[in-house]
Formats: C-alpha cells, structure tokens, sequence
C-alpha cells in the first residue's frame, strides 16, 4: 500500500483509479474477444503494469507527446485516449483510430498526443527524441514521452537516443518498463544494464530506478524528469520495475514461470489492489464509491465493444487509400 | 545396415518441423552449428522452431540472445569467420531491416573485399510472409526477399514445402557463404513427405513441381500453393500449366526456368512481396532477355499490392495475390492475340 | 519587379551547388526545414554540399549529429510527424543501411498504419554511386535504389543534372511524404544550367534528354551521361536513339516511357548497380507488361556487375557500366532479327 | 615522458618504438604516394595515435583476434601484418592482403589475426565479439580487440556488442581511440558519454580512460583487460585519449582546428617523441641506436614501396573472383 504522500486531489486519485480499472477492462475484454476470435493479429496486454502510465500521465497534457509500443493499449488510454475508437482499432473498424490499417500492434492516437505504438522495439524512441527536437526547435514547451520495455535495451538504437537527447538536451523522458521478461528471457538473462542512475549519469542525465506498481510513486519520480524536460533541462531515464501478469501476448504459452510465481505476483503485486487499498485507507473512497468506479470503468468498455461491433469494416476498395499522404 | 536399409519410407512431417529436424541433424553432425537468436532456446523461437533443441544441445549450441539483431549478425559473421557455423533467427523477417548493414555490407562482402583470406559461413532464418498467418499488420507480414536477391555475395532460398526446406537448410548450413533462408510463416503447418535418410537439396536448383506445356507459373513459398490451385483449375478447363518452384532466389536457376518457357511460350510470375521492384521483375526481365523469340504473350505477375500491409481483414484480403486472380492471369497469358 | 523580371537568364552552377541553393531557398521560405547530418555544419557535410548553410542559419536549421544513422532517422520522422521538415544527410548512401529499420518500417508506413493520421515529410539525402569517384571500394560505392523503390510509402528521386538536382529536391521537401533523394558523388562538379527564377520539378516525371525514333535508352543518375554520350556516338553511326531520363524511381513515369518505346519499339535499360533485382528490371518487367506487342527486340540492361565493388581500378573499371558497352547493346538491339 | 615501470625487456621496448616508427613511415609514404596520385580512395592515418595499437599489441598472441576501422594501418602493423603487402594493398595489387579487393579500408590480414578493416563506424565490434564468442564456444583462449573511434561511440551497434560481451562474458577487449574529432566534429560535440568507468560498471564490466601516448600506459593498462579475456572474466572497455595530427583523411581541409592546435599537439603528444625520450634516459638506447632504429623502420617502408611497385595489378578478367567462397 502506498505511504506516499501528493499534491493531487482525491478527485484526480479517483480518476488515476478508474483509468487503471479501464485498461484492466479494457485489455480483459480484448483477450476474450481475441479468444472467441474476433480480435486477430497478436494483442499484448499491460496487465499489471497500469500504474506506470497512469502515473506519467497525471503530469503530461494532451498536446504532449507520446511514442509507445506492442504493449500500448495502457499508454494510450492513460493519455486520454477513446476507448471506443481504440476498440474499434482493435476490431479492425474503419471507426478506429487507424481506420483499421494498424490495429492493437500499431495504434496511434494523434489528437491525444500519441504518436502511434511501435511494435518493432525500441523503434518508437527515436521518434519521441524527435518530437521533443521538434518543439525545441519550434519554441514549444510540450514534451515528449517514449515508453519501452526492458527488451529494448538490448537494441542499440535507444542509445543512439539516450545520446542525442543529452547532446541536445531534449524535452524527451524516457520510460523503461522492466516487466521482468522478454517474451520468454528474463530480463537479467540478456540485459547486463542494471545501474541505471550510473549508466544515465555516464550519458550527463539523470536516470532512477524505481518502484512501478504504485501509482503515487511514479507519479511522484515522475515529476521531477517532466519538469526537467517542460523547463529544457534535458531527457531523463526513469526505470519502472514491474510485471507482466498475463503471457507475452494472449494465447502464449508461458513456459518459462511458474503459475505460482504468476499468482504471487497478482496476490502481491496488483497496482490496481495496492492503489485501491491506499485510497480506501485514506478514506477517499469507501467501498461502495469503489463498487461505483468499477461499474462505470466497465460500462465504458462495454460501451467501446458495443460501438466497435456496429462500426463498419473498412472498404476493401480503399485498401490503398494512405498509402502516400 | 546402410542408410538406405533404415527405412527408405518417407514419413509425413510439418514444414516447421523440417526446419528444426536439419537443424537438429547438422548440430548433431557438426558442434560448430548454433542457433543464436530471441528466445530460440525453450520457448523454440517466434514460432516454435527450434522446440526441444536447447534440451538437446544445450547453450552451447542453442543460445537464447538481447534483442540486437545487428550485433547478432555482426557477432555471426565473426564466429563464422573464426570456425563456427551460426544459424541466426530473426523472429520476424521484418525485423532484418535492423541487420541489414552486416548482412549486405559485411558478411555478404567479406570474402569478396578481403580477397578470399576468408568466407561466412552464416544462415540468416527469416519467418516471412501473412497470408494465413493473419492480421499482424505493417510490421510482422512483410515479404523482404528482394532487398537480399540484389546484393552479390548472398545466395537466398525459400523453400516451399517440408522437403525442401529440410534439404536446402541442411546445405545452407554447409555452406560456405552467408545464405539467407526465408521460411513463410504460413507454411510451418503444412505436410508433407519426407525421407528418413539423409539429403540435401542443391542450392540453385528450380524443381518443377508440376509438368504441362501450355504456361509456366513460377511461384515460391507459400505462392507455390496458389499456383498449384490454379495449375489444378486450370487443368480442368483443359490448360495445362507447368509450376516452377525457383527455391533458390539468388543464385537463379536460369536452365529451368528457361526450358520450360522455351516449352510452353508463356508465363505467368507469382510473388506475395509487393510488387514493385520485387523478386518476380528479375525474373521476367531474364525471361525478356533469353527467352524473347519463344514469348507467345508478355510476361505477366500477380503480385502484392503496393501497400504497407493493412491490420483490418477486409483490407487485407485485397493485398495479397491469390488462386483466382492465378487463373485469369494465366487465362489471358493463354488467349493472348 | 516580377520574378521573371529578375533575370531570366540562368547561370551555369555545378550539380553540387544547384543541391545547396535548393536547402537554400527552402530553409529561407520556411523556418522548419532543418537540416541534419554527421559534419554538415560548418564542414558542409560528407562533399561539401551544404556548406556555409550554417553561417547563414545556423545550428537551428543545419545541425550535426553523432554517427546514429538509425536514431537519426527515426529522430526525423518524429520530428516530421510534429511540424518540421527535415532533411537528412547519411554521409554515403551505404550507411543508409543501418537506418533501413526507420525508413523502410517507420517513416515509409505511418501514414498507412496510422490511417491518415499523420504523414512523414522528410528528404533522406543520399550520396551514391562510383564512377570518377573511384577507388574508394566496397563500402563507399554501392547504388542501392533498388532497396527503396521497392517500399510503397516511399518516394525516390534520382536527378542526373543540376536543373534537377534542384527542381527536384525543393519538391521533395515540400512533399508530404518521405522522400529518398539519391545525389551521385561523381556529378557534384558537373556543371548545367539552372535559371535564376524559383521553379520545381514534379516528383513522378521523366524528361526526355534526347529525341530520337529508332531506340529508347532509359537511364537515370550518372548513366545519363553514359548514354547521352553513346547517344551520339550512335548518331554518328546513324543511329536516333531516344534517351530518357526516369528522373524519379518511384513513381514511375509509365506514360513517358511506354510512349517512347510505343515510338521506338527497342530499348535499352542502363543502371550503375548490381544488375541482378536493380530497378532496371522493373522498367523492364513493366515494359513487357505494357508494350509487348510493339518490342522488336528483347528488352536489355547494360548494368553493374553482380559484385561488391572493388578496391583496385582494374576490377573497378569492369564493374560499372560504359558508353562502348551502351553502343554494342544498342546495335544489338537494333540489328535483332 | 613515460613514468611507467614494466616487466618489457629492453629489446622489447626498442621494437616497439621501431614498430611505431614502421606505422608512422607507413603512413607518411602513404601520404606522399596519395598526393601523388599513386594511391586512390580515401586513406586516413593514425599519426599521433600509434602507441594505443602498439601498446596492445604488447600483450597480443598472433593467433589473437583484432578489428580495425578505418583508420587501420597501425591496428594491422602492430599485429604484426607485413608492410609489403600492406603497401600493396593500399596500391590496389594482387600481392596485397587481399589481392587489391580492399584497399586501405577494407585490409585484413588473417595470418595474423586481423579480421579485417572496418570502415562503417563500429561494425567491427560485433565481428570482435563473435569470434571471443567463437573461441569461448570451441574452448579456445584466443582473446579478440576491437578498435574504435570516439564517433562510434554514436553508433547503437556498439552498446548492442557491449550488453551481448557482458551478458555472455565474452573474452573480448573494446579500445577506444578518442582522437578528439569525429570528421570535423569535437568529441563532446556529439558523444555525451564520458564517464567510462561508471558506464561500464552500469553493465556489469570494467572501464578505464587513459592517456593513449605512453605506450607504456597503454601496455599497463591493458594488462588487466587482455588478462580478464584470457581467462574467460569478460569483456573490458579501454578508453584512451589520443590526437589524430594528420586530416581525417589525406587531403582533408581541416577547417575545425587551428594549426596552433595541431602544433602544440605534435610537439607536446607525439608519441613516438615521449617513448624515444623515456628510452634514451632510461638509458636502453642512445642517440646512435635510435637512429639506426629510425634507419631500419624507414628501410623496411622502402622496400615495401618497391615490392608494391612492382607487383602485377590484378587480373582485370578476375573481377568477380571471390564474391562467393
Ligand atoms: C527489433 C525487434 N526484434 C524482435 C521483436 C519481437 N518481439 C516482440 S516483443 C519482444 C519482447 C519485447 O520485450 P520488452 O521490450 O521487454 O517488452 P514487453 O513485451 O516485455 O513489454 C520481442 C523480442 C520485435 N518486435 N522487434
Ligand atoms: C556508419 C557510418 N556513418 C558515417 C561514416 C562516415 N565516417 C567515416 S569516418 C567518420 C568519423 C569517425 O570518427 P571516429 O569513430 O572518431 O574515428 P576517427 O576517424 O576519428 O579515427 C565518419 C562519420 C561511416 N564510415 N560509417
Ligand atoms: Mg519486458
Ligand atoms: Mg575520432
């Protein structure tokens, strides 16, 4: 449970909350869809790792910036993103995000500041290192945001960013989500980077290491790297250590841990639990104002599948439309 | 007892399973072979490949690597020049592009640029392709053969069916250049007969898996297919279609290719990858070039659509080529004046 | 004062500066247009192309970079996608290699992927090519337009003059989508005419250099001069060769060229790189698709030799393509029957 | 002038100012044959950079792996290549190392454990570490050292050859030669990684910046690191501090530098200056004995212009030989 103190107001906690319970429901719905059959292409959930984004978020305006990855539906609803049109995204609808040319692996979403979801890793970084040199040389003060996972650090094109971005001193913060494994690696396996204040401090920027699965303390490391990035102050690394409680993507098979370490980790480790627990000790909920979150978390999802089953599919005839802008 | 006396009765076995069974054999045979590449180890690869071979071979020859795909293949390249045969899985084709500076400017170059002081003895496995393997969009369908076809010093295979990919990737592995080995995605499935005794399949050597002499179809990986649909439609409205499988996309086997035109004076080229600049242009424009007298009707592709492949089903059923538009192509190749 | 009134008399200016005035005037007319690259600044990035930019705008717009082809890349697109236009400087075009990944998967696709969403104005500026720039082997001399032709997304320009080279490149950073803009070293000091007056070359049309009616040559780049000067030595001998300049590489200009061919019913495909999946065999191919029944002779490439580039100029001199080469295909194809 | 004891006898010591000479002559003949026009391409030399290959080299076996760069030539003689057919490499002859294939960028030189010049920056680490991992996979305890230049340092490859090196325990050896200059571009322009020792601790290996002209700093400090490699401890990065005196390649304007700068350098950095200083004090040679040490170097230089001279060109009909194996 969280024993972190914050400026934010319970209303905005409440929110926090149910943003969580919305990419929960969200990505709960989208494996039994994907299960019935009717999400295809591969969908990988951030289930457990809902307090990471969430608590970026809670410092970050719409017109920010973010790159994010194959696991993105949580990066995207953080930042305000539809869920109905990234449901329908998801169903391969003309009403998504997309128009049903990118689907759950490469959903973007511009008029919340997204990006898009770069499923090659570690591909989205650059991009965000970019948008920040965009508003640096465009006098702006929106910042950028790149989301990866801890497999990304084997490619070396995020170091190639990390440099540029403290050369350039660029509005840019990175965010590491260490959820233990890659696909079937752990982490430690094949990522020998462990000190990140050290490696960070080597590069001239500040990196921590910290604590993913409670919001407040994200939201609380956060703070510092966004309004170093928002004043020009340079990119900062922010290191979150959480886990991935469903398979790689849904429907893998999950040879490489235990079910037991699975449940401990749901038993122990759940942000949403901790988050709640907090709030309900803090006495800024009580159970029936949770009970009520939880519904109309839910009924925004179902509305979201409701609106993606009527929406039209695209028009096979337009399968070129795009292409070229 | 000699080979032949184990049992010369073929078995059924997956085109994956193909895969793994050479790879299983030349690391048996050669403890130099290793298969470096992301989570290639327990987990079997992307796509279950190489289950079961890390409990065999260990980490000595079964090495599950970061996610780095150049240095993976620079770090190939240079255990290959120092005694090892490494076989580098890429977990989808696409991700190559990363890997694409030390496959084409180094290891493609090195016995060339160094005056043959030394070679690379390296198998790239690249998953490539959709088609049946669904829905995974711009980034995890892409067929990329073409890119490797242009640069000398590469040979590049595509098997099409489990006895072809056993054959070629055990002589890729004994190979002693860097060879590009595509295997479609949506083949891993598919059947067929192969033998129990040891063989290998010449790399640079088409193999004609249909005979007819009123068109050529030419068509690798899963293409291959679709033509021998068609082939099969065709022939019951009475054309007969001659289906080349090229196998070997660099170096071409030009003597087949170009008998079996000189035969049937028309052809029909089949490729998934998008259809600009790809694999099926060389083809034709070598057609062009031996074979112009003996043309009764223009070369002719079906091919992918130039379009980054779409998520959305309905979208995508309209990229890629298939048996039907196979027929009428090959149709008006036949009535042709 | 009109514009035409300025002066319509245009200078003589070299390949090299027509390509500077072109950043030039379009880093005047809009703020947002930077440029980036290893040494541009001051240094005037690998040939000197864009020196004195820096002085005149500074590290704003003209800024080096580290040696991060790939970051570099995807840095752009970002940078696209939210308000600039960037142009990119990779010191030779082979290194474009390590950022194959960010072109090709990223800034080629996300206007597809992300459904109208976003678009990508970037110039990828690509130094390429061997020729009077010798002798600086395998890593320093490839043509590899072939790789980019091939990704739908993409546009692909190619200028062969200075009047080009800029009409060419103020286009391609006003187009809204990624444009790989290749420069051959060997034309920087080649000198053209190049009007005072702003004028842009659209991207997608080939320029007839030289009129003729009983052969088509296509030839784009440094080839253009190979085959303007076999065009004449053609002439002498009797010989009206039309030559024609693609100009862009994708799109192609179909019309252009089928309605020459259609005139001269032979052609001639010339091409600096690797001969084998060049983009010459996709002018063929389509040839062959759209003009069969006019060809007279078989379609032919006078391309590189399938080699990685050698050091030493003996070898050097056997791989590239000449104009002698260009006459005896020419005559070929005329005498052919 | 060099403070540094050693274990390096005598004779040691005086052949490997004489191999530093050899490099320097090397280099300088190069020069004067490029201007005029005897050689092609571009040629980049390491004058003012000799000691850090000639200091490794000290510990290396001939069967010991190296990858070079660019700027080659002193990587290859310090292994021990033959200046003959190094020269005739670099005039484009069939006698050449690699039969007039390579040329300057592209030497290699396997008889004696160069794998070859790499000119696009930092490809030549992974070949490093894929043939330590090679001797590590046979049981072999040939160590490999990979050179680079401070503007690889931008390259992603090379972290990817890092994390894999520490990750696997590879017995490889990265050196940095921190020339100052990336081309026209100061090192700190564009690399912000300075703190070597804690960005290598950062990845579980060991990291050291050093003056790289005292050969015999550079002998010391690669002790440990070709040690460490040799007895399977894993990787290590030595960073050394050098000067390139010459342009980045022969002919190049130099517009980024005064010649004050590149004065006071080679008055104060030469390396050859401080070794041959610390040698006649310590007494292991005399004004005599270096001269005819000077005298021998620059003979070997000369015969290897005139076996390069007179050796054949290739065969012009064998230009496709080689391009498979
Ligand atoms: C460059 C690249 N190589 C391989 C893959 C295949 N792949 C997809 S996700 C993944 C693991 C990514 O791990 P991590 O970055 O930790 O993210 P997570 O899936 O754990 O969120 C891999 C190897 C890929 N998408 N891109
Ligand atoms: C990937 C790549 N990008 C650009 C170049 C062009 N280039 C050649 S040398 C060089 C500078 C290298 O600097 P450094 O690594 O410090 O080596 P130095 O030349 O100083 O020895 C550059 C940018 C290249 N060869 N490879
Ligand atoms: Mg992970
Ligand atoms: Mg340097």
């Amino acid at each position: 449970m969280s024993k972190i103190e914050t400026d934010l107001s319970p209303e905005i906690q409440l929110e926090m909350l149910k943003t969580m319970l919305k990419i929960r429901y969200f990505e709960m719905t989208a494996g039994s869809l994907y299960k019935r059959g009717l999400l295809k292409g591969g969908v990988h959930a951030c289930i457990g790792q809902e307090a990471i984004p969430v608590g970026i978020s809670a410092h970050l305006r719409t017109d920010d910036y973010i790159t994010s990855t194959h696991r993105g539906h949580g990066h995207h609803i953080a930042k305000g993103a539809d869920v109905k049109r990234l449901m329908a995204e998801l169903m391969g609808k003309e009403t998504g995000y997309c128009k049903g040319r990118g689907g759950s692996m490469h959903v973007a979403a511009f008029e919340v500041g997204s990006l898009g979801a770069f499923p090659i890793v570690a591909a989205g970084v650059p991009c965000a290192v970019g948008a920040a040199f965009s508003m640096m040389h465009q006098g702006k003060d929106q910042v950028a945001v790149a989301y990866f996972g801890d497999g990304a650090l084997g490619q070396g094109t995020i170091y190639e960013a990390f440099n540029l971005a403290s050369v350039l001193k660029l509005p840019v913060v990175f965010v590491c989500e260490n959820n233990c494994f890659a696909v079937s690696t752990r982490t430690e396996a094949t990522v020998a980077l462990k000190d990140i204040p050290s490696f960070a401090a080597s590069f001239g920027f500040t990196g921590v290491r910290e604590n993913g699965q409670d919001v407040l303390n994200v939201y609380k490391t956060a703070r510092a790297a966004i309004t170093r990035a928002r004043e020009n102050q340079g990119p900062t690394l922010l290191y979150f250590d959480t886990y991935r409680f469903e398979g790689h993507y849904f429907g893998e098979p999950e040879i490489y841990r235990t079910r037991e370490e699975v449940q401990k980790s749901r038993d122990e480790l759940d942000p949403i639990d901790i988050f709640s627990a907090y709030l309900l000790d803090a006495g800024m909920m009580n159970k029936q104002s949770r009970d009520e979150i939880e519904i109309s978390a839910r009924a925004e999802i179902e509305e979201a599948i409701e609106f993606a089953k009527q929406s039209p599919d695209p028009n096979p005839e337009e399968f070129a439309k795009y292409v070229y802008a | 007892m000699s080979t032949r006396e184990q049992g010369t009765s073929p078995r059924k076995l997956s085109y994956l399973l193909a895969i793994r069974e050479a790879m299983q054999e030349e690391m048996r045979r050669d403890k130099n072979v290793i298969l470096l590449g992301e989570d290639v180890a327990r987990h079997g690869g992307g796509f279950g490949v190489s289950k079961e071979l890390w409990e065999e071979f260990g980490d000595a020859q079964v090495r599950n690597t970061p996610i780095s795909e150049n240095c993976l293949a620079g770090m190939a390249l240079g255990a290959a020049m120092t005694g090892c045969r490494p076989i580098l899985e890429f977990m989808f084709m696409d991700f190559s592009a990363l890997a694409i500076d030390q496959i084409c400017n180094e290891a493609a170059k090195v016995s060339y640029m160094y005056g043959g002081q030394t070679n690379a003895p390296i198998v790239f496995r690249c998953p490539q392709g959709g088609l049946s393997y669904k829905s995974a969009g711009a980034h995890h369908s892409q067929s990329l053969e073409a890119w490797y076809a242009h640069i000398p010093g590469l040979k590049v295979v595509f098997p099409a069916t489990p006895y072809d990919a056993k054959g070629l990737l055990k002589a890729a592995i004994r190979d002693p250049n860097p060879v590009v080995y595509i295997e479609h995605k949506a083949l891993y499935s598919t059947e067929g007969l192969v033998p129990e005794e040891e063989y290998l399949i010449p790399i640079g050597k088409a193999d004609i898996k249909r005979s007819g002499n009123q068109a050529t179809i030419i068509a690798a990986g899963y293409m291959l297919q679709y033509a021998l649909e068609a082939a099969q439609n065709l022939a019951i409205e009475g054309i007969e279609v001659e289906v080349i499988d090229p196998r070997t996309l660099n170096p071409m086997d030009e003597d087949c290719i170009f008998t079996s035109i000189r035969k049937t004076h028309r052809v029909v080229l089949v490729q998934e990858a998008c259809r600009s600049g790809g694999v099926a242009a060389e083809w034709g424009m070598r057609i062009n070039e031996a074979c112009f007298d003996w043309l009764d009707a223009p070369i002719t592709r079906v091919a992918g659509a130039d379009v980054p492949i779409p998520y959305a089903q309905s979208l995508e059923n309209k990229v890629w080529p298939n048996p039907t538009q196979i027929v009428d192509v090959v149709k008006n190749a036949c009535y042709f004046k």
